[in-house]
């Protein structure tokens, strides 16, 4: 086979990339998704103040700073010995459903939206935000940025920062909330529930209504059995702030519930030569490559996964999607990657409902947002579900609470291998011998990874930025055919 | 080759500057690898000055100073008592080794004890070797 | 009269600095008036190949944020820096190596060892490294060089100007866009913001002469609200750091730390920090100052949070 | 960035001369003087390099004065000696060609290199190393104008011992105006506890007294006794100072030293003056010639002040001058400038247990014997032993405490002269053997030799050697009921054994028990000795390195009375020229905060030892005041902001300086 030289320049868009390689017949021989960078932040926590890791691994995403900085915050709790006093616990998970408002919304609306709101094969000039905005009309678009930006207040209130929040300290937070910031924020999560509501509304009109789209969802190069992770509530709801990670099997049944301090008896890391991530699989199955199934130690851990992993949702709204969901799409558990889009809207109302009954919680206002340890520092894990995955923070320290090791299994990272394992299912489903390759084509290849709302940045804890993606296709003869890139549109 | 160390030391105008007069006035002889930079007091020598020897080349830096208590200015000197060692704390972190960098006290009569700082603080750089921390390598970063 | 033609671009960050242009919301339509954004990997489809092919400085302006870890990046940097008149540096890291700046206290070998090796939940008893370029079955894989130390934007290239910030405050990146829409760039060299002065400028809180006893950290003590707080023994770097942030930090109840870098004129943030720290240590006792400074358990991480790679010493000597 | 800033603000570009010297042989001898001036001139900016044998000299600084008119240097380096010693002589070449002399920068090539370095290609290296710091530090120079202040022509003189009263005279004399401060209640110091003097004989007191008494009466000298300094601030020309004057109780307006009150107190204590071999009053003067004549209540022996009854002085005072109620006062003067006479301290021999002072009785210090021999002293000048009866012999021990590894390195420099003295004290009033046991003679002063011999010609006994030790356990007949002093005569290196009635200690002259106290308040230093150490040890003997502090007498160095007034006058014609002048040049290398650079964080304001950092609170910014500044710097290494430049010692200026040493 000839030689591809591919010197640094040809790959230098964006961050991932995902090479295809053709055989002879022009059919798809295998695909690679590579991460082509790293920053080593298990590294150089070692020697930080422990109480300095909320601030220094968020560091390693922007977009999802409060997922890193809550993890890190707990595993500081776990760290210390020392339970924040309840009026801390309630403010950051309502500090962290605000969060979730904005993240899930903006990958709705302006990363995977387009696909179903536009169609999968419109011109890439309306296949936007804008494009989105001129079909469903000014006023959800208007409700869309709206949503973003409240939220974006609440986060800004508490964490300090608009962008890498300081708040979160072991065994509580710097900073709480007075009468007026409760005010607003009890009307934003108003505002957020109904916005939610009429999120589902325009999912149903648009896609659920649609024939086509349904088909699309349903068939199976979308489709791969695989085990599903997610954290649950002592009552199996999907929570993300909290609780313990539980594990279904390709059949739903539950495989493993285990919590934040043992998760390494359940997940384990694979690397491969050719990619600077690392790729996460069930330890008690073991690594058989990229391949789904039950004797495969793949898992995923997305909106789906969670909604798969637990047994309802905890508030009353979200709890009647989630039934609907089911019934909708035949059972439990749900192996459709493209219904991850709806299940992440199901979760958008959980959070906005969650905020809103926080916001009214008796304690929100209390001034007891702190407790200070006095126990000696050892170790500590702290877990929290990142709108992309189960988010494991690890710390060993010595008795002065100086990080003597850190261990970080981030959000997308869990996905590495489905992802990989999804493109290279499109693909062959997609690209046919002779079969001319549109943009349309490689765009609903594109969607099969857009589900996972890959974050890049999290990818390695290591990459940088919400991830454009390159796909690199090559024939037998390694010439390049084909490549396209996959944007996070403004 | 044998190895030959470049040290920067930092004398104060008042007691350690003539200290280093004296030996010389004294023809004391001493290595020749501590290059002295006069300041007015041993509190005028800011970390950046050691840590820019050290940029520049520099494989020790020796700072001194008067005695406790003996200070021209009173107590500039109890400023640099306390600045070196967090600096040093520091360097530490860096991979520094502690012998490069020394404070240390000589007044204007002891011609003699800045001799012996200067000939032992040469033996001990001289011993670590050449200070490089590779931060020029101009490709690799 | 012409749109100006605009590139961003990121090397090793977080994507905060994206976000963070995002921020200013509205504000982009008022950008969009006046600027074409011709390169934008995480926002727009243009392919790498388009801006290669574009000619020398035909890039008006290009705000590149992220330090320089990899072979690519540093290509990268090089390349904008070709294409464009005035290339700012967007962000800490590119400014000062940031948070990743961290990593020159150690070197390649020692962050591959503990994130593919040693790391508790790896299994890679063969010892399998990322190569950058790997054989597989249907060819030839590469990835990116991964250096040794990490560089800022401005020790690899010419930089224009500084927008300071993990990431920039909202207003300080509307500072810089507006001096571009309207022309009015400052002298080179100018790092863009609000206040040229330390953040205690900023800062509302009330500040007395220094003399401190015992250093804290966060956690041990619950500060006095409207005080200052290295008074009260926390190491803020606001006394260390250019302002123009309006000093969120110290308002949430946290100390500065120090993102929007040295104030003009200072040679090395962390050195600078480091001295003001010590010279207030209120003893005259070695052994006491000894026990004070005992109480700052990492001076680097302190010291130099976003700042190693732009220090004087870079990084660490790693024997 | 910051050193691109500064090579702008050079208004004209710099042309720099660079001037090596060969100084004779002293570095021309072992550096490479050519190989350095060649060097030199391929160093950026250089217009030329010379190479002269003596810089100093004054076709050596034309040299330099030529070249700047010729060649329109703009800087000049100098690469010879030490910059303590040659400074302001090149900084003074330079302003008479009309150059700012802060443009000048020296290379200390002598001291630091060519006499502490072997090897020749070693020196010449660092000599190179140093001319280029040097070179590239004075092309950041900028000039720098000297500020003027008036000089206050007060003067504080602190000790009221001869050199004080000598030098508070001179100044007084010229009608200006002096505060003499003395911490007993009456001047005079150690010289009015002497007898005779050496090597003249003539009493102490009658030579002393009329300079005490015109001291106490002077128009223009306002004595301060029983009191003390207790601060200084201000700089050269503008000093304050508070004073602490300690309640004598008694007024000292209405009290004309009759001398009533003495007479009627009941309670005794031991006399200070005679070292406790007298009593005196609970209320005293030290001395029957003590000026002022003005007693002081002491409150540890006064019956009133530790029982609460007697009052007995009150009652007698005619003037009604007593005043229980008196309390301490804090005086605060202006003056320009201070001379510092604090004098010594007389070691205290008991350490030295094998001479058995205090254990041994009729073992005294030379300091007793003065007041034993005194007309006035406790034995009314009769020289006897303890128990009233005549020696028949005495020793006299010389170096107790001085030339001595355990105590004293240094020589006291005036116990061989008064032992001398003593000797023939003794044999003028009674006619006792006298043994001198000495280490060396030395009589170096004028007439000192003549009165060595006159005295060997009195039937003296010479010894040398250092006695092992002082006995009373005899092992002979004749040795019974006497002192025998053991040791070695090192001339015949026999083992000798002196029985004698009587031991004189020669004690050691030593520092102040309070300088180090004395030299904080004043911010001058001390030698490893404990003596204040002067500017330059032969060119400038009285100054200090404080401006406007000078020092006289004993608390510089062990010296005699002649020694001792030279010194005092010296200081006082420094400090009349000083006043003649009438203002005085300031340090101009000050620190500077630039306001638009600081942000008011607060940090340097504790740490100026001259509280010369003000916070103003509207403009929310630290000022530094240019006049308190000394220029240490120590808040420019401070602050966080960089925002403080120390003139003439920039971050720029030094910087370059290391950059050049690194060659």
């Amino acid at each position: 086979m000839k030689k591809i030289t591919i010197d640094p320049i040809t790959r230098l868009e964006g961050h991932g990339k995902i090479e295809i390689f053709l055989n002879d017949a022009g059919e798809v021989e295998n695909s690679y998704f590579q991460v082509p960078e790293l920053r080593g932040f298990e590294k150089f926590s070692e020697g930080r103040l422990a109480e300095d890791m909320p601030q220094i691994t968020q560091r390693i995403c922007g977009v999802c700073p409060e997922a890193h900085h809550m993890a890190s915050t707990k595993a500081l709790d776990d760290l210390f010995h020392v339970d924040p006093p309840s009026p801390a616990k309630k403010l950051r998970e309502l500090f962290y459903m605000a969060f979730y408002v904005t993240d899930h919304t903006t990958h709705f609306y302006i990363l995977a939206g387009p696909d179903f709101i536009m169609g999968p094969e419109s011109p890439v000039a309306e296949r936007n935000i804008l494009g989105v905005i001129a079909k469903v009309g000014l006023e959800l678009g208007g409700a869309v940025i709206n949503a973003r930006m409240q939220n974006h207040h609440i986060i800004h209130m508490l964490g300090g920062r608009a962008v890498h929040p300081v708040f979160g300290l072991p065994g509580g937070i710097s900073k709480g909330l007075n009468e007026e910031e409760r005010k607003e924020v009890e009307q934003i999560a108003k505002d957020s529930v109904e916005f939610a509501k009429l999120s589902l509304k325009v999912f149903d009109d648009i896609v659920l209504k649609n024939k086509e789209y349904l088909d699309m969802v349903l068939s199976d190069a979308y489709t791969h059995r695989t085990y599903y992770m997610g954290l649950v509530d002592e009552k199996n709801r999907v929570n993300f702030y909290d609780g313990k990670v539980r594990v279904v099997d390709p059949d739903g049944k539950e495989f493993a519930k285990y919590a934040p301090r043992e998760y390494l008896d359940h997940v384990a890391e694979h690397v491969e030569p050719w990619s600077y991530m690392k790729f996460p699989y069930l330890k008690k199955i073991g690594w058989k490559g990229f391949v789904d199934g039950k004797d495969s130690g793949v898992f995923r851990s997305t909106p789906l996964s969670r909604l798969n992993a637990a047994d309802g949702m905890a508030t009353p709204l979200a709890q009647a999607e989630y039934e609907r969901f089911y019934s909708t799409l035949g059972g439990k558990p749900v192996h459709q990657t493209l219904a991850t889009h709806w299940a992440r809207l199901v979760e958008i109302l959980y959070a906005a409902e969650r905020l809103l009954e926080l916001s009214r919680d008796p304690e929100i206002t209390s001034p007891n947002i702190r407790t200070i340890p006095t126990a000696t520092p050892d170790e500590g894990v702290g877990i929290v579900e990142a709108p992309r995955g189960t988010l494991t923070h690890h710390y060993i320290t010595d008795e002065k609470g100086i990080i003597k090791k850190a261990n970080l299994i981030v959000a997308t990272v869990n996905n590495a291998a489905a992802v990989n394992m999804s493109v290279k299912k499109a693909a062959m489903a997609l690209i046919k011998p002779g079969k001319k390759i549109t943009e349309g084509l490689l765009n609903r290849i594109e969607m099969a990874w857009r589900p996972y709302d890959l974050c890049l940045a999290c990818a390695t804890h290591t990459l940088s930025g919400q991830a454009p993606m390159e796909v690199v296709i090559y024939n037998s003869k390694g010439e390049v055919v084909e490549r396209l890139g996959q944007h996070l549109r403004p | 080759m044998n190895f030959e160390p470049k040290i920067v030391g930092f004398c104060c105008n008042w007691c350690s500057y003539r200290g280093a007069d004296l030996a010389g006035t004294a023809r004391m002889k001493c290595s020749p690898n501590v290059r002295i930079i006069r300041v007015m007091c041993s509190g005028r020598v800011e970390p950046t000055f050691i840590t820019k020897a050290f940029e520049l080349g520099a494989d020790g830096v020796l700072v001194l100073g008067c005695h406790a208590g003996d200070c021209h200015y009173v107590e500039g000197n109890y400023k640099t008592m306390r600045r070196m060692p967090l600096l040093k704390k520091m360097l530490g972190q860096l991979g520094i080794e502690d012998e490069r960098v020394r404070l240390d006290w000589v007044s204007a009569s002891e011609g003699d004890r800045f001799v012996s700082i200067v000939d032992d603080m040469t033996a001990k750089v001289r011993a670590l070797g050449p200070f490089k921390n590779n931060s020029k390598e101009a490709k690799h970063g | 009269m012409a749109k100006l033609k605009l590139a961003l671009y990121w090397a090793s960050s977080c994507g905060g600095c994206e976000i963070a242009q995002l921020q200013i919301g509205d504000k982009l339509l008022k950008l969009a008036e006046v600027a074409d954004i011709v390169f934008w990997p995480v926002a727009i489809d243009v392919k790498y190949k388009d801006v290669e092919a574009m000619p020398e400085k035909s890039i008006d302006v290009c705000l590149f944020n992220g330090a320089i870890r990899t072979s690519e990046q540093e290509h990268m940097a090089k390349m904008l820096r070709e294409k464009s008149k005035v290339l700012i540096a967007y962000g800490a890291c590119a400014y000062g190596g940031g948070i990743p700046g961290l990593g020159n206290m150690f070197n390649r070998e020692l962050i591959f060892e503990r994130a593919y090796v040693e790391t508790p939940s790896t299994d890679n008893k063969e010892k399998v490294f990322p190569q950058t370029k790997y054989k597989v079955p249907e060819g030839e894989l590469t990835i990116p060089e991964f250096y040794d130390t990490v560089k800022t934007l401005g020790q690899t290239v010419d930089v224009d100007y500084v927008v300071p910030g993990c990431p920039p405050e909202e207003k300080t990146t509307w500072l810089a866009l507006e001096a571009l829409i309207e022309g009015k760039l400052p002298p080179k060299g100018t790092v863009i913001t609000h206040n040229a002065k330390a953040v205690c400028d900023d800062c509302p809180r009330k500040r007395d002469v220094k003399k401190v006893k015992k250093f804290y950290r966060t956690f041990e003590i619950i500060p006095e609200p409207e005080i200052c707080l290295l008074e009260q023994g926390l190491l803020c770097a606001g006394i260390a750091t250019r302002g123009g942030c309006g000093a969120p930090c110290p308002q949430a109840n946290m100390p500065c730390t120090g993102c929007y870098g040295p104030v003009d004129g200072v040679i090395d943030q962390g050195a600078h920090f480091l001295s003001a720290v010590a010279s207030v240590i209120d003893s005259n006792d070695p052994e006491e100052i000894q026990r004070i400074i005992a109480g700052i358990h990492d001076p680097v991480g302190t010291f130099y949070r976003y700042s190693l790679p732009d220090s004087l010493l870079r990084r660490a000597k790693i024997k | 960035m910051a050193e691109k800033k500064a090579a702008k603000k050079n208004d004209a570009e710099p042309k720099i001369g660079v001037y090596v010297c060969d100084c004779g042989s002293n570095i021309a001898g072992t550096i490479d003087v050519p190989q350095v001036v060649d060097f030199a001139k391929g160093l950026n900016r250089v217009a030329v390099a010379r190479e002269y044998k003596f810089m100093c000299s004054d076709p050596g600084q034309n040299m330099i004065k030529d070249d700047i008119k010729n060649l329109k240097l703009n800087r000049v380096v100098v690469a010879s000696c030490s910059p303590l010693l040659h400074e302001p002589t090149f900084r003074h070449a330079v302003q008479e060609a009309g150059l700012n002399p802060y443009l000048f920068e020296m290379a200390n090539i002598r001291e630091h290199c060519s006499w502490t370095t072997e090897d020749h290609g070693e020196a010449t290296a660092k000599a190179k190393a140093l001319v280029s710091a040097a070179v590239k530090r004075v092309y950041h120079h900028q000039p720098l104008e000297a500020r003027e202040v008036p000089v206050n022509a007060n003067t504080l003189i602190v000790g009221g011992g001869i050199a004080g009263i000598q030098a508070a005279l001179e100044i007084a004399d010229a009608e200006h105006k002096v505060y003499l401060v003395e911490k007993d209640p009456s001047i005079g110091g150690h010289m009015i506890q002497f007898d005779k003097t050496f090597p003249t004989l003539d009493c102490s007191a009658c030579i002393l007294t009329p300079k005490m008494t015109s001291a106490g009466s002077h128009p223009y000298i306002e004595l301060m006794t029983y009191s003390e300094v207790e601060e200084i601030s201000g700089f050269i020309g503008n000093f304050k100072a508070k004073i602490r004057k300690k309640a004598r109780f008694v007024d000292e307006s209405k009290c004309n030293g009759c001398g009533v009150c003495i007479e009627k107190c009941p309670w005794k204590a031991p006399s200070e003056f005679d070292l406790g071999l007298s009593q005196r009053k609970a209320i005293y003067t030290p001395f029957a010639q003590a000026v002022p004549n003005i007693p002081v209540i002491d409150k540890e022996s006064c019956a009133y002040f530790l029982k609460g009854k007697c009052r007995a002085c009150e009652k007698f005072c005619e003037r009604e001058a007593i005043d229980f109620e008196q309390q301490d006062k804090i005086v605060e003067v202006e003056v320009g400038n201070i001379i510092i006479t604090t004098g010594y301290d007389p070691f205290d021999p008991t350490p030295i247990t094998k001479y058995g002072y205090g254990r041994l009785p009729n073992v005294y210090t030379g300091l007793e014997f003065e007041r034993i021999c005194n007309a006035v002293g406790p034995t009314g000048g009769k020289i006897v032993l303890k128990d009233g009866s005549e020696p028949k012999s005495i020793a006299i021990i010389h170096c107790v405490g001085s030339r001595d590894e355990n105590y004293h390195r240094y020589c006291s420099r005036v116990c061989c002269m008064y032992a001398l003295k003593y000797s023939h004290l003794i044999k003028e009033k009674i006619k006792a053997d006298v043994y001198q046991m000495y280490i060396d003679m030395r009589c170096f002063g004028k007439g000192y030799e003549e009165f060595y011999e006159r005295l060997s010609k009195e039937g003296v006994t010479f010894i040398r050697g250092k006695p092992a030790e002082v006995t009373d356990r005899a092992i002979s007949e004749e040795e019974k009921g006497k002192l025998i002093v053991v040791g070695e005569d090192t001339l015949l290196g026999t083992i000798v054994r002196v029985p004698v009635d009587m031991v004189i200690l020669c004690i050691a002259l030593e520092a102040r028990a309070d300088a180090k106290n004395v030299a904080q308040l004043f911010s001058i230093s001390q030698g490893a000795d404990g003596f204040f150490i002067e500017r330059h040890p032969k060119l400038d003997p009285v100054a200090t390195m404080t401006e406007g502090v000078f020092i006289a007498g004993c608390c510089q160095g062990p010296k005699d009375i002649p020694d001792t007034v030279a010194q005092a006058s010296a200081a006082a014609t420094r400090v009349l020229a000083l006043i003649s002048k009438g203002r005085v040049e300031l340090e101009a290398a000050v620190a500077v905060i630039d306001e638009e650079k600081c942000s008011g964080c607060r940090i340097c304001n504790l740490l100026c030892p001259y509280n010369a950092i003000d916070f103003i609170e509207e403009d929310e910014v630290s000022r530094i005041n240019e006049a308190l500044c000394k220029g240490c710097g120590t808040c420019v290494a401070a602050c966080p902001s960089a925002a403080i430049t120390h003139k003439h010692f920039t971050t720029e200026e030094i910087m370059a300086e290391i950059e050049g040493v690194l060659v």
